[in-house]
């Protein structure tokens, strides 16, 4: 069993939805989890994802998030190769243009008067569906990067005529809305006058002097030509009826749209594409701006300059097995792995009932906002949908209710363990830990692990083939080496839980009456 | 049935021992065999042109069909110049020149392919077919298009792998010389 | 020109035309958009892929939204949407569930600076420089006809009928079917290729020539379905007839033609001379061939033809196409682009602020809105 | 889940001293060319062609059944080269995998069926999904995920595709399979 697979130990976020570990994080300034949904994310760089060059955003921006070098073949989308190719080249300069664009058929003759040299050529060609540029004619470059045939758009003059036309009519009409609203609310003299309310007196007296006319010329809607309705359609070619046609030489849909501009039809008109850069993104606590993830720089660096992942910070709980075949109705046990990650001791206690403190803390918290929330939240959407908004800082985080998916009753531990810290020296160590006094559901315990056996039973009206779901709350102490007030130092001590649901398995055949 | 196997192995070829053949196979010269690569001819001869490559795990079968049985008229005829790639499973009623079939793709019995043909790592052709000249069938989906020109030979890499392969491997000696076969007739 | 060339300066505004099949997105003042996806979403939670638009609850389509528009805004477009301007080229007749969750989605989670809502029919008006115009919709789920009059929609003469390109796959899945192709193989995607590479509208007269003459077939072609390795074949009737349900004569009267006629015998008398003189076909579903050619044989045909249409249109009437700009797939998205790099999406949007007020889109359709002439 | 244990006989696998355990039924052609830096996993039915060019892993790797290693080659206009191939460590490579890469990076995951094509490069912590298929020369970034589709999703701080904590799965994972790859116990005497 991989990571790969899904895991059947799910935490829930503190936004409520269910998540493996590894795709949660901790805020250690909240201090609570956080998945991908409930945070907030960021661009942090732009880069190629082939030439792994890091790109500055304004360059990015400016070249339409494509890198500059690397290209994408229209037919298969995946990324085009330069080729090189040596083509013999003639020494005039005028004839030696001539030469390259002969190169594509690789092996031009050379007149035989002149100096054969031989010049480097590149030609782009995909090693996935070997379409190359010379399959639409594209003459081969001189550079490996070339002046590849860009996306060109036919209509781009007409599109700025046309945005320019609207930009001036937009900008007219708020001049006259200004204007109107001048004329409409005059300001408030003492002594209303009567120039003043026209606007006319003075700047007629301007003119009379030859000054100019003080206002800001009015903008004139550049004059545009509307398009043309025409009686004259394209006509259904004739061929159609007669000719087969060759699905080759059709694009697709995928190629039509890889090209937005032009959208071509033919594949002969399928011209290489400039690559989409990638991000790197960082995440962000909604609820105190803190990262929680922060890649480096870099393209290639695979570190972070911060990294709240959970699991460096929540006991990691793995499923190991279950004892029996799962029955409905069955007292069963489950055998489950805690791993402390974090350098301090942790004291963990199995509940099947958030903790009666915590509860309380939390409550009051939340109590605290809903009340500010109804005030300002009254959309009837909401309220059906039962989601209820904070508000934080500019954005909001949504919480929704935690979905109970457990159709087991655990027996919940009737004391605490502690799980000791994590000692990476130790994994070296041979010298076994005294056995200490241990509570009776700890099978073993080794370093920060502790493997621990949990009694349930799954409900009584399953059917064979159904999950097996078990949840509870875990609680554990956590030791916070941050901290929010500059003028604590000393790490201080947190009681928190986590709700988790675990897949224990399906139910298993023949129910034993 | 082949009573036995009948490997015909014509000089300058290189054929590793390591790799599986069964029945009645002629391999022309400048074929490449690699090691854990399998033949099978089951339904009738099969013949191998010039400069094939024939990489890991390929296997190219000359498969029975229901109720027949071994038929020496039968012949798979494979042209020069293939490349079989690596887990590649060929069972094509008939092979052309310069075609190259790519990791693990699956080429079934009903499939004719021409030459200058590429298909693509990991596609399953089963369907009866005819691959015209320079079919390329490529990607996920199995898409098909025209190249414009054959896949350049692989007598590059067949040179470097006569000379390496040798250093590391056994090999099947080329047992058939035409020149003097032909003497003795 | 200082004052538009400031908003020009700031990051330019995101336009976005969420289709029933396809999204256009882009950036405003860009001639074309920067990419067309499917309307698609791979559900961060379980990784399957689905229609954005299918759903139950509301939740779960607010949950498929932000997913969907986090690849959009990560994976295609590569900006924070945060305190960006937007642009969303809307169904005027759209669900305002869908709408509503879409601004919830970007205000609240993605915490945009605003949002325009601009009508699709109008705004792709716009690209022309026209002020009058009938734009005829042809999209995935539905054909719609809105006309325009100086710049005003008519929503009394709004028309919309349930053919679109869906409609076509199903059709083309029928009549396959019929000649015995197996339903397993005939995928949404494999349907969409099939109409878009082999199926055009036949001509006026090979259409009208159908049940009594015999016309000489096109040709069939064998279609590869290479996902489950099959070759099946695509008769000539198949690529010719397909698009006949756009065009059909049945006592509904309610085929394209019929459509777009008894849009303009919806307006006022005035105008229905300006509107026949510009008809403005847009919408994926526009782009196949042969349509414009059919759609005016049919429509100068029923003028002559119909009783009822000769009664009540008068004069020599000659009916007039406008072409788009660029493709007429992305024509909306275009009008989208045009209205964004204007300093309307200053003073038209709707501003975080006020959406946050009470959590709600004024809608042209809602009294409330409505009350104090805004 | 927990990894479970997986026991090989002791005629099946040799254990060399740094720990490498090799199958017995494995092709490794020009061992010589072969460098394993140590607790690699060489399952039956692999094939390693140190033959064509240098093959080199780092520690931690594991190299399923049937899957083959293969140098790249190269063809220039006077002949053609094959490259020596780097595997980096904790790299997983799945069953049947055929991998043609020039650079493997760290804490890399080729899922099964997987085929990798000449000269690709896979930079350190990326996901191959089982079954796809990488063209030659194609660059997988690191925190990218190359699905069975063929499209390549992810990148680094995207929580959804590849694990944040790639190269500590990565680590845990190589691992624990090694340690979880044990020798049958001899029978109880």
């Amino acid at each position: 069993m991989s990571f790969m697979q899904p895991s059947p130990v799910k935490y829930a976020c503190s936004c409520g939805i269910l998540n493996p570990i590894n795709k949660l994080f901790f805020c250690r300034h909240c201090p609570k989890l956080r998945c991908g949904f409930c945070v907030c994310h960021e661009i942090e760089s732009h880069f190629c994802s082939n030439c792994l060059e890091n790109i500055p955003s304004s360059e990015a921006r400016h070249k339409k998030n494509c890198c500059a070098n690397c290209f994408d073949c229209p037919c298969c989308q995946h990324t085009l190769s330069a080729r090189a190719t040596t083509v013999p080249v003639v020494r005039k300069a005028d004839e030696s243009k001539d030469g390259g664009e002969s190169g594509s058929d690789a092996a031009p003759s050379p007149k035989p008067s002149a100096m054969p040299t031989t010049k480097k050529m590149y030609y782009l060609s995909c090693l996935s569906c070997r379409w190359t540029t010379r399959d639409v004619g594209i003459p081969d470059q001189g550079v490996a990067t070339g002046t590849w045939p860009d996306n060109e758009c036919l209509y781009q003059v007409r599109f700025n005529t046309l945005m320019e036309y609207y930009q001036s009519v937009v900008l007219q009409e708020k001049q006259e809305k200004q204007e109107f609203m001048r004329r409409k609310a005059p300001k408030q003299h003492k002594f209303p006058s009567l120039t003043d309310r026209t606007g006319l007196t003075v700047s007629l007296i301007r003119r009379q002097i030859g000054w100019n006319d003080k206002s800001i010329p009015k903008t004139k809607p550049i004059n545009i030509t509307p398009a043309e309705a025409s009686a004259e359609v394209e006509p259904l070619s004739e061929d159609i009826f007669t000719q087969p046609i060759n699905l080759r030489n059709v694009t697709t849909v995928a190629q039509r749209h890889s090209q937005p501009a032009d959208q071509p039809t033919a594949v002969n008109n399928l011209y290489p594409q400039r690559r989409s850069l990638w991000i790197k993104r960082s995440l962000r606590c909604r609820h105190c701006e803190h990262n929680l993830i922060k890649p480096e720089y870099h393209p290639t660096s695979i570190k972070y300059r911060i990294q709240l992942f959970a699991s460096y910070h929540v006991p990691e709980v793995v499923m190991v097995r279950c004892e029996q075949p799962l029955q409905p109705g069955q007292t069963n046990a489950i055998f489950l792995k805690f791993t402390n990650p974090t350098m301090y001791d942790m004291t963990i206690s199995i509940l099947d009932a958030p903790p009666a403190d915590a509860q309380v803390n939390m409550d009051a918290f939340m109590q605290g906002c809903r009340i500010k929330e109804e005030a300002i939240t009254s959309s009837p959407l909401l309220k059906a949908t039962g989601v209820t908004l904070t508000r934080q800082n500019s954005t909001r985080e949504v919480t929704r209710e935690v979905r109970d998916l457990a159709n087991a009753t655990i027996v919940p531990l009737d004391n605490e363990f502690v799980l000791s810290q994590r000692d990476d020296s130790k994994e070296f160590d041979e010298d076994v830990q005294a056995p200490i006094e241990e509570p009776k559901f700890i099978v073993w315990r080794k370093g920060n692990k502790v493997l621990m056996r949990l009694q349930f039973t799954p409900a009584a009206e399953l059917q064979t083939g159904d999950e097996v779901t078990l949840g509870f709350y875990m609680q554990y102490t956590y030791v916070n080496t941050v901290s929010n007030t500059p003028d604590k130092k000393e790490p201080t001590t947190h009681a928190l839980y986590s709700r988790l649901f675990i897949q224990a398995g399906e139910i298993a055949q023949g129910t034993a009456n | 049935m082949p009573m036995e196997n009948n490997i015909k192995i014509l000089p300058k070829s290189v054929v590793c021992e390591e790799s599986t053949l069964r029945g009645d196979i002629t391999f022309s010269a400048g074929c490449v065999v690699h090691p854990s690569a399998t033949i099978i001819a089951d339904a009738g001869p099969i013949i191998i042109g010039e400069n094939c490559i024939v990489e890991e795990y390929a296997t190219i079968a000359h498969r029975l069909a229901d109720g027949a049985s071994w038929d020496a008229s039968n012949i798979l005829s494979i042209g020069s110049h293939n490349v079989f790639e690596v887990g590649c499973n060929v069972e094509a009623s008939r092979i052309g020149d310069r075609n190259v079939f790519e990791s693990k793709c699956f080429v079934g019995r009903g499939v004719t392919v021409s030459g200058g043909c590429v298909i693509g790592a990991g596609i399953q052709m089963r369907t009866v077919q005819v691959l015209p000249e320079n079919t390329i069938v490529y990607g996920q989906q199995a898409l098909q298009r025209e190249a414009i020109e054959k896949q350049g030979s692989q007598t590059l890499q067949i040179d470097f792998l006569r000379k390496v392969l040798p250093n590391y491997h056994h090999l099947r000696k080329p047992n058939y010389d035409p020149k003097k076969a032909r003497s003795v007739v | 020109m200082p004052l538009y060339e400031t908003v020009m300066q700031e990051k330019p505004p995101i336009v976005l035309d969420i289709g029933n099949a396809y999204t256009k997105l882009g950036f405003a003042a860009e001639a074309y958009p920067r990419k067309i996806i499917p309307t698609e979403v791979v559900l961060t939670t379980t990784g399957e892929t689905k229609r954005l638009f299918d759903y139950v609850a509301t939740e779960q389509l607010y949950d498929q939204i932000v997913d969907f528009l986090q690849t959009i805004f990560f994976k295609h477009l590569l900006v924070s949407p945060k305190e960006r301007k937007f642009v969303v080229v809307e169904n005027i007749f759209g669900q305002s569930v869908i709408r509503e969750t879409l601004a919830r989605a970007l205000f609240i989670h993605f915490d945009v600076s605003s949002v325009l809502f601009v009508p699709a029919h109008l705004i792709a008006l716009s690209t022309l420089a026209v002020p009058t115009g009938l734009v005829v919709d042809i999209g995935y789920s539905e054909t719609t006809v809105m006309p325009v009059f100086s710049g005003v929609q008519i929503m009394s003469a709004f028309k919309d009928q349930s053919y679109g390109s869906s409609a076509v796959h199903d059709e083309i899945k029928r009549q396959l079917l019929a000649t015995g192709v197996k339903e397993s193989l005939l995928t949404p995607s494999v349907l969409e290729d099939i109409k878009i590479r082999t199926c055009f509208v036949t001509s006026f007269e090979r259409a009208q020539a159908k049940p009594d003459k015999e016309t000489t077939p096109v040709p069939n072609v064998d279609y590869a379905i290479c996902d489950d390795d099959a070759v099946i074949s695509i008769a000539g009737s198949v690529r010719e007839t397909v698009y006949e349900l756009m065009f059909e004569q049945n006592n509904e009267r309610d085929s394209l033609p019929h459509l777009i006629l008894r849009a303009i015998l919806d307006c006022s008398m005035d105008v229905r001379c300006a509107l026949v003189e510009s008809i403005f076909v847009i919408g994926g579903g526009a782009m196949v061939m042969g349509l414009m050619a059919r759609l005016k044989a049919e429509l100068q045909h029923l003028l002559a033809n119909d009783s009822y249409y000769a009664e009540r249109f008068h004069g020599d009437l000659q009916f007039k196409f406008y072409n788009t700009i660029g493709k007429q797939n992305f024509t909306a998205w275009l009008g989208g682009a045009l209205c964004g790099a204007t300093d309307l999406i200053q003073t038209r949007s709707l501003s975080k602020e006020t959406y946050l007020r009470n959590e709600h889109v004024p809608d042209w359709s809602n009294l409330c809105d409505n009350r104090h002439g805004g | 889940m927990e990894i479970v244990d997986t026991y090989y006989s002791k005629d099946e696998y040799v254990e060399t001293a740094s720990g490498n355990k090799v199958s017995r039924q494995t092709v490794l052609c020009g061992s010589q060319n072969i460098v394993l830096n140590g607790k690699v996993i060489v399952q039956s039915g692999a094939i390693i062609r140190g033959d064509l060019a240098n093959v080199r892993t780092g520690r931690y790797c594991v190299i399923s059944k049937n899957s083959v290693i293969r140098p790249p080659y190269k063809q220039f206009s006077k002949g053609i080269a094959f490259f020596p191939m780097h595997i980096g460590d904790h790299v997983f490579i799945g069953e049947g995998a055929v991998v043609s890469a020039a650079i493997i990076g760290s804490f890399v995951y080729i899922g099964k069926n997987a085929i990798i094509g000449r000269r690709c490069t896979l930079k350190d912590c990326c996901v191959i999904e089982d079954g796809a298929v990488l063209p030659p020369e194609t660059t997988v970034s690191s925190y990218m995920r190359y699905t069975a589709k063929g499209s390549i999703e992810g990148g680094q701080g995207n929580p959804y595709f590849v694990p944040a904590a790639m190269q500590d799965e990565m680590v845990n994972y190589t691992k624990s399979f090694y340690e979880h790859f044990l020798r049958t116990p001899a029978p109880a005497s």
